[in-house]
């Protein structure tokens, strides 16, 4: 090896360092403390420019990957929602111009893709998301940015930002009526079957609290990984722990094998129900008849009678793409893009301080397929009915509880005296 | 230590129920070109194998003192024990240098292996010499004839200073002019150290062996110069039905 | 008694539909040194086709066992479409089948997740595999039992092919000599196909035995490739006696460990107790006298 | 097993190709991209890093590691609970509040409290994982298909682990939502560019390394393990050594990629280490070119790239390109696109496929009976 070479070497290493070390003081921002002086929280301006006839709007959701199962359907749906609000002549008389983003699954790619949609594509506000990982994701993001993000699935609760509105259930609107159901059904051994991650885990959390308040006692509780269906090992527990009632809280595909596996171990809707959370008129007909007669609470069901659900079910029958069926995800996904267009309709523009200060002065509401729902300015999720629904043959829900009013959405539970104080604070404190 | 003998003692070698080498015994000296002979399945790679530690053997094989069954191939590596294969193997994607420097790199310390190679070792060099392949440093060794390939494996053990060369089929493929090349450089270098050839060449044989050990289904069934082989009747009676085979040889043919 | 019954009955038929879903990997990768990655793809493809046959045959008491050699062939097209195309210009690179094949297998998760609705297929599990078998105090449910038989009539089919049919004898001298079996007039490519077909068959067949178990959708595939792999690692290569017990140890391993621990501590369990083990086995539980791979 | 090239070019041309690379990315591309865009090229730096180690563990060292999300784990999570008790000050992490509020911090958290501490973790870690795994594996002498398969099992069971400990890891939601890094403000644009920097500084370190490497005589060492290792045992090398080093070298660089992943992606969850991000890896390097010097950084970089524009405008689409991808590159370009100029005629090349030499297979053959 020549002298030159190596030399030319070392120098190219410590030239590569040297740039390095050089870039990266000149590159030095703000430090912890001086975040005010610096600007460090506080976002870029907005380049959003509605100036045109059109409004964009982005929507991210995973439509590869194992999410896609899912989350297709909704993807689906906020586009006919939008072919809907255009042809009634779009949001402030601008047409909605839409983005579509694959968050494949990978919540990275979902951060990435919100900063892009907000700093790239300059959109007004985010639609999408399915996983409770996927909005923490977006979480940050849109928080820095300054944007907005409508996330439409029922979630764990204890949770809210300036930037996020929440239209599917908070645990309030799901958990606690299907808990408040099976305390009416006189059920006394509970056993609590989830999928191994955040949703599961805390909605089972607070199914205990509320348990020991209702007087239920949890006979058992089992988690199986996400991506795996076979729950033979963990259904041989239940049968064992003889419960009166399964709180389901497992979420999608291995859904099917828990029922199967239920199915074949001989447990019967007739005797040990199952209440679900997870399981809506999408998800009933891959597990076919064995799944009939049990229980699923929601907010929306296909089968609720009110004055705009015959509407929303017939476009989205006739809408291509579609699956045939709604259900409460979609439906919820639904009233996010109807809930923005009100929104900015009251403050009058799309800015996201004007649309959160008219959330926080006005009472916007919306005539939903699952009734007349009402945005609470301060937290950013909406009123819901609490339905508890039976499968018939058909895969559709027969209902058969109703919650006497619609429910207020309540993320930090703060209306429930059985949910540790000390708990809420150290989670309020934590969120910041 | 150059007077270190290779002294092999009852070798057995079993495949799980096969015995392919049953209690062989012989030895080697420095100077002498030994060549170890028999007919398919006789066990002569089998006893080359676990001499240096490829296949589990018991008995005993020893360099000078040194006990070379039950050590790991490496380390019999380096107690100056190298061997070829019968068909040439070398880096294909490696220059002929770069062969050889790896050979001769065993001592190295960890560090200085992350340095970049600077000049020809004067052992690399004295071994290009030898095996005449000289002209051929930067030639990537894929691209190398037959007979050159065989040539750089002898000269990686040259480099790699191994006391006993154990050498399999060395000369199969190759042309007249090449087994002739090839005889000669076996000669030079067993001057100094212990060579043992396994071999179905018996022409190629009779040329360069100093002494033979004919195997047969894994068991010794003569022993001494090609002459005492040669008059031997049990080694005629053998080879009577394959005479051709022995006669011709047989090159690029798989054993066992 | 029942703590110790049910895991074992129950893990006895986990490890038979791992057992189903690693012998076609035993013979495409035991026997041919191709590593397939779409194999759990190829085991979609069978629960899909046991959908579409129940769809033309709506008797779920008939249409499960016309889909099981529906599901064979189905699949086994399938592979013998991926080694035509692909895999028989690979024979040489053991370790690249396995990327090509990885690459196979996302395109047809993706092809099936738009084909089918996203949310997968029901495929009904036939009137006769409903009830339980009472044994020692643990009701055992039959379709743990049906999997468990039709585990075992698949590998008794496979061994006495491979064992008494003279395409059995030629795979097998195939494998133990690939050259000589061509000089002895064994046309090598016919075999490689034919492996290669029955062994994504094979998976097709575990398709419709992991229908009835799970959901039939286009991720289903992915939860087996990683375990069958390490059954068949663990076994021994080329071993059906090994696959077969390592096949149930893991099945029986899983279910105790989920009935001691969590389902997800199981999972993890299981992998690392394989993966000891091949540490300190790494020929797996036989060893077979031939080429070591790669 | 095809044997990619590895006589490459002369080294001043690689070295001023990696001079050239480091002016790109370190002084062009912070002028040039939008602050999303250059936050997208950390990212692609990121898995360059890992690529690289992929690079030399498997275009050099022939050991196709499929679970190279283990030690991106160790650095990311490293880096991540630093972040997050940064970020949580003397607060408990709030993901950890609701299923044990009294319960104190996990004690394994504690250590990461100190920066220090962290910066030695996302070094150590790996390199005492891959060097126990690795000596254990190749001492073992399991290789090939089996060690791709260990590997990846290894990845997806600690992906499972990590989703079913939400208390200790957080679970499949990860880790996410960091205000400070090492005391700077993350959200702040200007910090953002200096975390740019580091990254693409390191993928530039990990470039010269690896260059360096192959370069020396170890490198010519581990290719030689690679194509024979039972000739390189017989030359008196162990070649599990050489290959613990190559694959220690390797897990270092992913444990590196993931602990800079963390603060510009902002969030690390169980999915960036399992099965598919594990193998989106090998895509890159397997693209690029798996046994050259840029080929895996290029490569991963282009994955990246393809994911996020390619994947935007036409999803299903991206993963099709992304399946065929493997398939013909893996088929028709076993080292990838970085040896598509010596695939032009007029550039000669030695034999390009060359099969098993016999007597290794026989070799081999030995080795299993015994």
């Amino acid at each position: 090896m020549s002298t030159i070479s190596k030399r030319l070497r070392s120098l190219t290493a410590m030239g590569a360092i040297g740039t390095t070390v050089a870039l990266v003081l000149a590159g030095c921002g703000a430090r912890a403390g001086d975040e005010a002086a610096a600007g460090g929280t506080s976002a870029a301006p907005s380049c959003v420019d509605t100036s045109g006839s059109a409004v964009k709007l982005g929507f991210l959701n995973s439509l590869t990957g194992g999410m896609a199962i899912s989350e297709k359907t909704v993807s689906n749906v906020l586009h006919m929602a939008a072919d809907e609000i255009n042809a009634g002549g779009g949001i402030l008389g601008k047409k909605i111009e839409y983005v579509q983003e694959d968050g494949a699954t990978d919540w990275p790619t979902f951060a990435e893709k919100t900063e892009k949609l907000l700093t790239q594509d300059c959109v007004a506000a985010i639609f999408g998301g399915w996983t409770s990982s996927s909005r923490k994701a977006v979480k940050p993001v849109v928080e820095k940015h300054n944007g907005l993000f409508f996330y439409p699935v029922q979630y764990e609760g204890l949770e809210s930002s300036p930037n996020i509105y929440y239209t599917g259930a908070t645990t309030n609107q799901q958990i606690i009526p299907a808990m408040d159901f099976l305390k009416a059904q006189g059920v006394k051994r509970l056993f609590l079957a989830g999928s191994d991650y955040v949703f599961p885990r805390t909605a089972n959390a607070i199914i205990k609290l509320y348990a020991a308040k209702l007087g239920i006692e949890i006979v058992g509780e089992e988690y199986v990984p996400l991506d795996k269906d076979d729950w033979t090992s963990q259904v041989a527990k239940i049968v064992a722990a003889k419960p009166d009632f399964i709180f389901n809280t497992i979420n999608g595909s291995s859904n099917v094998g828990f029922v199967k596996a239920y199915y074949d171990a001989g447990l019967k809707a007739e005797t040990t129900p199952i209440i679900s959370v997870s399981i809506a008129e999408e998800e009933a007909p891959a597990m076919g008849h064995e799944v009939t007669g049990q229980y699923a609470s929601w907010n929306y069901f296909q089968s609720l009678k009110t004055p705009t659900n015959p509407k929303f079910i017939e476009s989205w029958k006739a809408y291509p793409n579609s699956s045939g069926v709604t259900s409460d995800p979609m439906e919820a996904a639904y009233i996010s893009l109807y809930l923005y267009k009100a929104l900015v309709e009251a403050a009058g523009s799309f800015d996201v301080d004007a649309v959160n200060a008219a959330a926080k002065k006005n009472a916007i509401t919306f005539d939903a397929p699952e009734g007349k729902v009402t945005l609470d300015g301060e937290n950013h999720h909406i009123s819901k009915p609490g339905h508890i629904g039976k499968i018939n043959s058909s895969n559709q829900f027969d209902i058969v509880w109703a919650s006497d009013k619609f429910i207020e959405p309540d993320p930090y539970l703060e209306g429930y005296d059985w949910f540790p104080a000390d708990i809420r604070k150290q989670l309020v404190d934590a969120a910041g | 230590m150059t007077d270190a003998s290779l002294v092999v003692t009852d070798l057995r070698v079993e495949f799980s129920g096969f015995v392919a080498v049953g209690g062989v015994s012989f030895d080697a000296h420095p100077g002498e070109v030994r060549f170890l002979i028999g007919p398919n399945g006789a066990g002569k790679t089998t006893c080359i194998d676990a001499i240096t530690g490829l296949a589990k053997g018991t008995g005993s094989a020893r360099l000078g003192e040194k006990e070379l069954l039950g050590k790991q191939v490496h380390k019999i590596v380096r107690l100056g024990v190298g061997r070829t294969f019968q068909t040439a193997s070398v880096f294909d994607e490696l220059t002929v240098l770069q062969n050889l420097d790896i050979a001769a790199g065993r001592h190295r310390s960890a560090l200085s292996l992350l340095r970049t190679r600077r000049g020809v070792d004067p052992s690399i060099e004295q071994a290009l010499e030898e095996t005449g392949l000289a002209g051929e440093l930067t030639t990537p060794a894929g691209i190398l004839s037959h007979g050159q390939k065989q040539w750089l494996e002898i000269a990686m053990l040259l480099v790699q200073d191994a006391k006993v060369l154990l050498l399999d089929e060395p000369v199969a493929g190759m042309s007249q002019d090449e087994r002739t090349a090839t005889g000669e450089l076996l000669r030079r270098i067993a001057a100094k150290r212990i060579v043992l050839v396994v071999e179905h060449d018996m022409d190629f044989m009779r040329r360069y062996a100093t002494r033979v050990t004919v195997l047969h289904q894994g068991k010794v069934l003569s022993q001494g110069t090609v002459a005492d082989v040669q008059a031997d009747p049990k080694v005629q009676e053998v080879y009577l039905g394959t005479a051709d085979a022995i006669a011709v040889g047989t090159p690029n043919r798989k054993e066992d | 008694m029942d703590a110790l019954i049910a895991p074992l009955l129950n893990g006895s038929a986990q490890g038979a539909l791992l057992l189903l879903a690693a012998l076609g990997l035993s013979l495409t990768f035991g026997q041919m040194g191709v590593i397939n990655m779409a194999h759990g793809e190829f085991l979609m493809i069978g629960a899909f086709a046991a959908y579409l046959v129940q769809q033309v045959i709506t008797a779920s008491n008939l249409s499960i066992p016309v889909a099981l050699p529906v599901a064979f062939v189905v699949a086994g097209l399938f592979g013998l479409l991926l080694e035509v195309t692909i895999i028989q210009w690979m024979y040489r690179r053991p370790l690249d089948t396995l990327l090509v094949t990885v690459g196979v297998g996302l395109i047809l998760q993706q092809a099936a997740l738009q084909i089918f609705p996203s949310q997968g297929v029901p495929v009904e599990k036939p009137g006769w595999l409903d009830g339980q078998l009472n044994i020692l105090g643990y009701e055992w449910p039959l379709r743990q039992l049906f999997t468990i038989l039709l585990a075992s009539v698949c590998v008794a089919a496979l061994s006495a092919w491979l064992k008494y049919t003279s395409f059995g004898r030629r795979i097998r001298a195939t494998v133990q000599n690939r050259d000589l079996a061509e000089t002895s007039g064994i046309s090598t490519r016919t075999i490689d196909r034919l492996t290669f077909f029955t062994g994504s068959g094979l998976a097709g067949v575990a398709g419709v035995a992991a229908s009835l178990i799970g959901g039939t959708n286009s991720q289903m595939g992915a939860q087996y490739i990683i375990p069958a792999f390490l059954v068949v690692a663990a076994g021994g290569i080329g071993q059906l006696k090994g696959t077969i017990i390592a096949a149930w140890a893991v099945g029986v391993a899983l279910s105790y460990f989920a009935y001691w621990t969590t389902g997800s501590l199981a999972q993890v369990l299981a992998f690392i107790l394989v993966i000891v083990f091949l540490q300190l086995r790494p020929q797996g539980l036989f060893t077979v006298r031939t080429r070591s791979l790669a | 097993m095809t044997k990619p090239r590895t006589t490459g070019p002369k080294p001043w041309i690689s070295l001023s190709g990696i001079g050239v690379f480091a002016v790109l990315l370190l002084a062009v591309a912070p002028l040039v991209l939008t602050d999303h865009w250059l936050n997208n090229l950390g990212k692609y730096c990121c898995w360059a890093i890992a690529a690289v180690g992929i690079g030399l563990a498997w275009g050099r060292g022939g050991m196709l590691v499929m679970g190279q999300g283990v030690f991106f784990a160790l650095g990311a999570y490293s880096m991540a609970m630093h972040l997050t008790l940064e970020t949580a000050g003397d607060r408990i992490p709030g993901f950890m509040v609701l299923y044990d509020p009294l319960a104190p911090l996990p004690m394994f958290w504690e250590p990461f409290r100190s920066a220090g501490f962290t910066l030695l973790a996302i070094v150590l870690l790996p390199v005492v994982m891959a060097g126990i795994l690795g000596y254990a594996l190749f001492k073992r002498r399991v290789k090939g298909a089996y060690f791709a398969i260990l590997t990846q099992a290894l990845a997806v069971a600690l992906a499972t682990l990590i989703s079913s400990t939400i208390r200790e890891t957080g679970g499949d939601t990860g880790l996410s939502d960091f205000k400070y890094f090492f005391g700077f403000v993350l959200n702040d644009p200007a910090n953002k560019v200096m975390v740019f920097l580091i990254a693409a500084g390191l993928l530039i370190v990990c470039l010269l390394a690896v260059w360096q490497l192959y370069r020396s005589r170890f490198g010519e060492l581990l290719v030689a393990t690679r194509d024979a290792e039972e000739r390189v045992r017989f030359l008196g090398y162990d070649p599990a050594n050489v290959k613990l080093v190559a694959f220690v070298v390797s897990a270092l660089m992913a444990s590196i990629a993931g602990a800079m992943f963390v603060p510009i992606v902002g969030i690390i969850t169980p999915a960036e280490i399992g099965a598919a991000a594990s193998i989106l890896m090998i895509a890159g390097v397997a693209f690029g070119g798996r046994a050259s010097l840029f080929g895996p950084a290029l490569g991963a970089m282009a994955v990246g790239w393809g994911q996020s524009s390619l994947g935007s405008t036409w999803p299903e689409g991206w993963t099709y390109i992304l399946g065929l991808l493997f398939i013909v590159v893996i088929l028709f370009l076993p080292n990838g696109l970085s040896s598509l100029p010596s695939r032009f005629p007029g550039r000669t090349r030695p034999k390009p496929d060359v099969p098993p030499t016999p007597a290794i297979a026989a070799a081999e053959l030995e080795e299993v009976r015994a």
